[in-house]
């Protein structure tokens, strides 16, 4: 009955709240002010010519690369738990399994980078091409252990923080370079947003792969899952 | 040439660099920890400098300005904020190099604890406050906070354990959803303002709808991220069973930077729509977690329990700076009074949570009751502790003393003196509970339990911090010279008397 | 900056420094720990000989610091300041040698305990020296403070509780002095003090908000002073060490409260508007029934410590008495017993503490025929008591002397008949004890002692009482003679009736 | 009825669900369902308003906010899966107690 009374209470409030944001949201001025005019006044000089993608990259640029940060952050959390063993494949890939991966690893790869170069212009982008990725590399974690226990070390580190490192030699060389935080040489605009968002792209299937896993990856397990290779390890 | 320098920059960049970098370099940890402390004083000296001589400044980022791109913004409140994180951040930075160092390795045996990370996640966390107090776009901000938020989390985690893992766990969900409740309130002033920059914001918020209902939820978001009572049920688990130098950062600063938020655009952006009762109703919570937060202190049996409450019951103090900017020719005594209490908030509470945090790391416990006679073991943490008590109780001469007085100044000038009593009773409440600690501490008993070598950084971080929560009640004028630059509220620091 | 503007923070500093040395010194360095005590005290002895000349000379020495924008920290010297500076400076040196060897066997610890010894006389100092209130409530507290760890230095479970009850009093005497003092200040703005009153300048304004405060300042500093019914405190600390009681009766707390008193009512108020408000009055009646009170419980305690503990919630308020009689007599007497009471009254401590040191008798019942074992510390003695009775020609005399005429003066016969009463009780409690010493047989040997020597006890707790015991009979002998205390409280008068 | 304000109060709806779900619920992967409808809705919101009432093509800023917003979404829910299985398997239990202040 107490428990009945206290989740009136919230939703009485809960509905409070909803009818003063939507009480809001109507009285939201018709054709308001935006920004829209001018990020079209601005995009010729933002390198690329897809409006999000200037947004993201260009006039928000600084949003987007502490994103990218918290995206790494997220993996460092995972990792703060503690080690966790490498998920095993649940049983040795079979031929259908095999031929099926040979073929659909490539295809995704392909994709992501269609996905990375279609964002200048068209909806797609760093975080599309790398959410891609990371279809691929999680679909490797469950069937190619080798592939998973290789890459715990430096490497993977690396591969982690690329996104970061270079957004944010980006950000800085362009500060060297004699203009502001994040202002790109005028001409070197496009080129620039590629080389970021490939590493972004890079880095951010590489961290939701790791997030997959849900913890550091342990490394002193290396040789035993290599050992141990399509047998699973009971937990 | 040093004018044009644009340090905001470095202030955020230099430890987001190295927390990146502790990430890639394992066991450079502690180095990388002492370059950002000691290479983060130029910048924070230049860019202290440049709005002292200059005013606040403005940096764009991408060239773009306002309000298609990103500002970054430093006025004296921002200065106050960024020299009070590097000060803790000093402060903790150098006791965890003792902490973490090889030879002291916590009691605790059911976890390790990852140097490395630790290192790499600090730091990280320092950059994220940097960029909070820099920002001046609210959307920025929002991702500063989860910036922020994600940091502060994994770091709690970092402890292990069952209740520290449930206590992140918690963190986690509120901080989610405080950051989610400011995002709407975001949306809501774009959609209705067409702009995400604060200052233009400031200029074209008017008594709507779509205002209010961003005051709601942004000041609802923030405060659940401050832990003001009844929305504080998070804090005392996570601040109380972090690593020891993480419950020092998250009580000295973590609560600090929403709440510095919600000055922000109360004072800046929503003076038209906030209303005299709000402010009320936010000291009537404030008061009640001063109660709340030093009983549930005098009754807590670990000391880092104890501590944490501690920090509920003083964050209601800072809250009463709303109701008590409202009194008349008493705004800005209230703001300094608050800026104030913060600050030196900041300095006492981290030296309280690191002295506590090395008393759990010399007898491998903090239950109160178990710790008679511990000055005799370690008297510079006990000293370091008493210290930072009296400055959280407020008594002459501390940063803690200022602080109140200047509140106290303001609620009786501006004809308030009920929150007067409230500040002098909250004094008494948190003298009981730390002399609660200190008459078990000072008991004299033959057996005094067994301590462990301390590193000594961690004993003398812990004084320093301590003795800078003195200093500040000494030192006031200039932390008050800063306070005045581009302060939403102007006035004599300290009304009433006759011309 | 000159001499006139250094020498009250040098005063000051005499003793803060030595403290802050002791406090870092390792517990075995004996040597120089004693060293630094006797540096300290002499330096500040020297200084305020100094200070003495210049202020009779007309000399003005202040030192002002800004803490706030319109707030300063002053630490000035008038001729009171003077007379309350000089009588610490003066006990404190006897103080530190019979503490010296009254704890240097003990087995807690030493640095601790010179350290918060020290701080508590450079609180005390700083108290007298204080130019204006808020630098009188700094001091207030820091005494508080620092004299906490001193009256819980035994660690035993009743001193702990002692430590508590300590505090709760005078912690909540603060925040009402706090309360008053910033209320006062929100309606009259700075508040130097000056001879002949601040607040004659604001006459016909706030009648009965001054009327409050006055209430609230002095229950803020009665707490101190021990006015019934806020003396409940005194008694109990006398679990302290011999040393520390001498001097929280004698110069410290109970001394500072009712030299604060003094000051509330010549220098904040000025006597005549405080006569004018009809606040003396009840003050008057107060500290009669306060004289009253406490002999009246004196009488009956068999532990000697606490018998001269009540003796003191008595013999204070003649101070507090001699304030609240208008009238340059009255005036002379209150602040003649202000140094006379504390001679007596270190001497009877140091008595106390040889007696239970030596012989380890700590009850009036064991007494009997002690004069003759330990016959230069019962002359000692039985001088002090004497003088607490008002013998002639004995400093108590020369107070009780002028507090009469002063009422009489006043038109107040009736405060002729409380000191009759109080000194007739005064005999009623210190007249069995010398007669006990003296006259009685003793019931058994003595217990051997450890000093070994010729004298009766260690020389260095010997000296003390003896010397404190011949001032308090110059005092009384040589009243006339320049630069005696009684000359000194006529200067005093003169210059705030302006005459 | 405009569709964009259609769809915006469809996510203030989320919203509150999301926010009743996780005041609710004591299961941790409900809770953090939870968020997740409560982010979608705010999404929601941001891309509905940003066709504006009759605009032709949408305001890019409220899409790019919205898609950082995803991105930070997705951090802090993995973390909190992570954080979700860490206190199963510390604690046994798939709720948080009472009192966590132990």
């Amino acid at each position: 009955m107490r428990l009945f009374s206290a989740k009136l209470i919230i939703i009485v409030l809960l509905v409070a709240l909803a009818g003063l944001i939507a009480w809001a949201i109507l009285s939201l001025p018709f054709n308001g002010p935006s920004l829209r005019a001018q990020v079209f006044a601005n995009i010729g000089h933002s390198g690329v010519s897809n409006p999000v993608t200037a947004v993201l990259l260009n006039f928000r640029g600084y949003d987007t690369l502490l994103e990218i940060v918290v995206l790494f952050l997220a993996v460092l959390g995972a990792w703060s738990l503690g080690m966790v063993q490498l998920p095993g494949p649940p049983y040795p890939a079979g031929l259908f399994l095999s031929a099926l991966l040979r073929i659909l690893l490539p295809a995704m790869v392909l994709t992501a980078g269609y996905l990375l170069w279609a964002g200048a212009h068209a909806p797609g982008g760093a975080f599309q091409a790398g959410a891609v990725l990371g279809g691929a590399g999680i679909l490797l974690l469950l069937t190619e252990v080798r592939f998973a226990s290789a890459i715990v070390s430096w490497p993977l580190r690396t591969l982690l923080s690329a996104g970061v490192l270079v957004f944010t030699g980006v950000a800085l060389g362009s500060m060297f370079l004699g203009g502001r935080l994040l202002e790109y040489p005028r001409h070197w605009a496009g080129i620039l947003i590629l080389v970021i968002e490939t590493a972004a792209t890079l880095s951010i299937g590489v961290i939701l792969t790791v997030l997959f896993i849900g913890g550091r990856p342990s490394e002193a397990d290396r040789t035993l899952s290599v050992k141990s290779t399509g047998k699973r390890k009971d937990k | 040439m040093v004018a044009l320098i644009p340090w905001s920059v470095w202030i955020i960049f230099l430890p987001l660099l190295t927390g990146i970098f502790a990430f890639l370099f394992r066991g450079r940890g502690a180095q990388l920890g002492i370059v950002t402390a000691v290479g983060l004083l130029p910048p924070l000296i230049g860019l202290t400098w440049q709005v002292l001589s200059c005013g606040p400044q403005h940096y764009s980022v991408g060239g773009w300005g306002a309000p298609l791109g990103i500002d970054l913004y430093a006025d004296g409140l921002s200065i106050i904020m960024l020299v009070m994180t590097a000060l803790v951040g000093i402060g903790t930075t150098f006791y965890a190099t003792g902490y973490y160092s090889p030879t002291g390795e916590t009691k605790e045996k059911n976890h390790q604890q990852d140097p490395a990370l630790f290192w790499s996640l600090w730091l990280l966390l320092w950059a994220a406050l940097n960029c909070l107090f820099l920002s001046a776009d609210v959307f920025n901000l929002y991702v500063a906070l989860e910036f922020l938020g994600l940091s502060a989390v994994a770091l709690v985690a970092l402890a292990g354990g069952p209740s520290a893992v449930a206590a992140a766990m918690r963190y986690l969900l509120v901080s989610l959803l405080g950051s989610l409740s400011y995002l709407l309130g975001v949306a809501l002033l774009y959609f209705a303002h067409g702009t995400l920059s604060l200052g233009l914001l400031a200029e074209s918020v008017t008594s709507s709808p779509a205002s209010f209902a961003a005051t709601t939820l942004m000041t609802a978001g923030l405060v659940m991220k401050t832990a003001l009572f009844p929305l504080h049920f998070w804090l005392p688990p996570a601040h109380a069973n972090a690593p020891a130098p993480v419950s020092a950062v998250l009580s000295a600063l973590v609560v600090k930077a929403s709440f510095y938020l919600l000055l922000r655009l109360w004072f800046q952006v929503f003076t038209n729509t906030v209303t005299p009762s709000v402010a009320l109703l936010l000291g009537i919570l404030g008061v009640a977690a001063i109660f709340w937060g030093s009983v549930q202190a005098l009754m807590a049996q670990r000391l880092k329990l104890l501590v944490a409450y501690s920090t509920v019951a003083q964050l209601g103090y800072i809250f009463l700076v709303f109701p008590l900017a409202q009194g008349k020719g008493t705004g800005f005594s209230a703001w300094c009074g608050g800026l104030y209490f913060i600050l030196s908030h900041a300095c006492a509470k981290a030296a309280a949570f690191l002295a506590a945090g090395t008393v759990l790391y010399g007898f491998g416990h903090d239950r109160i009751d178990e710790l008679a006679g511990i000055t005799q073991r370690l008297p510079v943490t006990m000293f370091a502790f008493g210290v930072a008590g009296v400055s959280l109780i407020g008594l002459p001469p501390s940063g803690g003393f200022i602080g109140k007085w200047l509140l106290l100044n303001a609620a009786l000038a501006g004809g308030q003196w009920w929150w007067a009593i409230v500040i002098i009773i909250g004094g008494l409440l948190a003298a009981a509970y730390v002399f609660r600690f200190f008459s078990r501490a000072f008991s004299y008993v033959e057996q005094v339990p067994i301590c462990r070598d301390v590193p000594w950084s961690m004993e003398l971080t812990a004084l320093a911090l301590g003795l800078s929560a003195m200093a500040l009640g000494i030192i006031a004028t200039q932390p008050l010279a800063v306070m005045q630059i581009g302060a939403p509220l102007a006035g004599p620091v300290l009304t009433g008397g006759l011309p | 900056m000159s001499l006139d503007f250094w020498l009250p923070l040098m005063i000051v500093l005499s003793s803060l420094v030595p403290g802050i040395l002791i406090f870092c010194l390792p517990e075995d360095r004996i040597g120089l720990r004693t060293a630094a005590n006797l540096v300290g005290a002499t330096a500040k002895l020297l200084l305020t000989a100094v200070m003495i000349w210049g202020v009779f000379h007309g000399h003005v020495y202040e030192t002002r610091l800004p803490l706030l924008p319109g707030m300063d920290l002053v630490l000035s010297a008038d001729a009171l300041s003077v007379l309350f500076a000089t009588l610490s400076a003066i006990l404190w040196f006897l103080t530190t040698l019979y503490a010296i060897a009254y704890l240097e066997a003990s087995p807690q610890s030493r640095s601790r305990f010179f350290g918060f010894f020290s701080l508590c006389v450079s609180s005390t100092v700083g108290f007298a020296l204080a130019g204006n209130l808020i630098t009188f409530v700094m001091f207030y507290e820091m005494l508080t403070l620092s004299t906490y760890p001193l009256v819980v230095h035994r660690g035993s479970p009743e001193s702990m509780r002692a430590g508590k009850i300590y505090l709760a009093y005078t912690l909540s005497g603060g925040a009402v002095l706090l309360i008053a003092v910033a209320w006062l200040k929100a309606l009259v703005g700075p508040l130097d003090f000056t001879e002949g009153g601040m607040l004659v300048a604001f006459a016909g304004l706030y009648r009965h908000e001054f009327i409050v405060i006055f209430a609230l300042l002095i229950a803020g500093l009665g707490v101190k002073a021990a006015l019934v019914p806020l003396h409940g405190w005194l008694p109990v600390a006398m679990v302290a060490p011999a040393p520390v009681s001498a001097l929280l009766h004698a110069v410290a707390v109970v001394k500072a409260g009712a030299f604060g008193i003094v000051r509330v009512v010549y220098d904040i108020y000025g006597i005549e508007f405080a006569a004018k408000l009809g606040v003396l009055g009840p003050l008057a009646a107060v500290a009669s029934f306060t004289i009253v009170y406490g002999s009246l419980r004196a009488l009956n305690q068999d532990g000697l410590k606490k018998r001269l503990a009540y003796s003191t919630v008595s013999q204070v308020s003649y101070i507090a008495l001699g304030a609240a009689v208008l009238g340059p007599v009255a005036t002379i007497g209150g602040l003649v017993h202000l140094v006379h009471q504390g001679l007596m009254k270190i001497t009877l401590f140091f008595c106390a503490g040889n007696l239970a040191e030596t012989l380890g008798i700590h009850y009036i019942s064991e007494m009997d025929g002690v004069g003759r074992r330990m016959p230069s510390t019962m002359a000692a003695f039985t001088l002090g008591a004497l003088g607490m009775i008002g013998v002639p020609p004995l400093a108590g005399f020369i107070s009780k002397w002028y507090l009469g005429a002063g009422g009489l003066a006043a038109g107040q016969d009736w405060i002729i008949l409380v000191l009759a009463a109080s000194s007739l009780l005064n005999a009623g409690y210190f007249l069995p004890i010398i007669y006990r010493a003296w006259f009685k047989e003793p019931r058994g040997p003595w217990p051997e002692d450890n000093y070994g020597g010729w004298l009766e006890t260690h020389w260095m707790l010997l000296l003390p009482a003896l010397i404190t015991a011949l001032l308090a009979l110059a005092a009384g002998l040589l009243a006339d003679s320049p630069f005696s205390p009684l000359q000194w409280a006529r200067l005093i008068a003169a210059r705030e009736y302006g005459l | 009825m405009n569709i964009s304000l259609l769809y915006s109060l469809v996510g203030l709806a989320l919203f509150s669900l999301g926010l009743y779900g996780l005041i609710a619920y004591g299961h941790l992967l409900r809770k953090i369902l939870a968020v997740n409808v409560m982010g979608s809705g705010a999404f929601l919101i941001l891309v509905a308003l940003a066709r504006g009432w009759r605009q032709t093509s949408p305001d890019p800023v409220p899409h790019a906010m919205g898609l950082t917003g995803l991105v930070v979404a997705v951090s802090a829910t993995a973390l909190a899966l992570a954080l979700a299985c860490r206190v199963q398997e510390t604690t046994g239990s798939t709720q948080l107690t009472e009192d966590g202040s132990d």
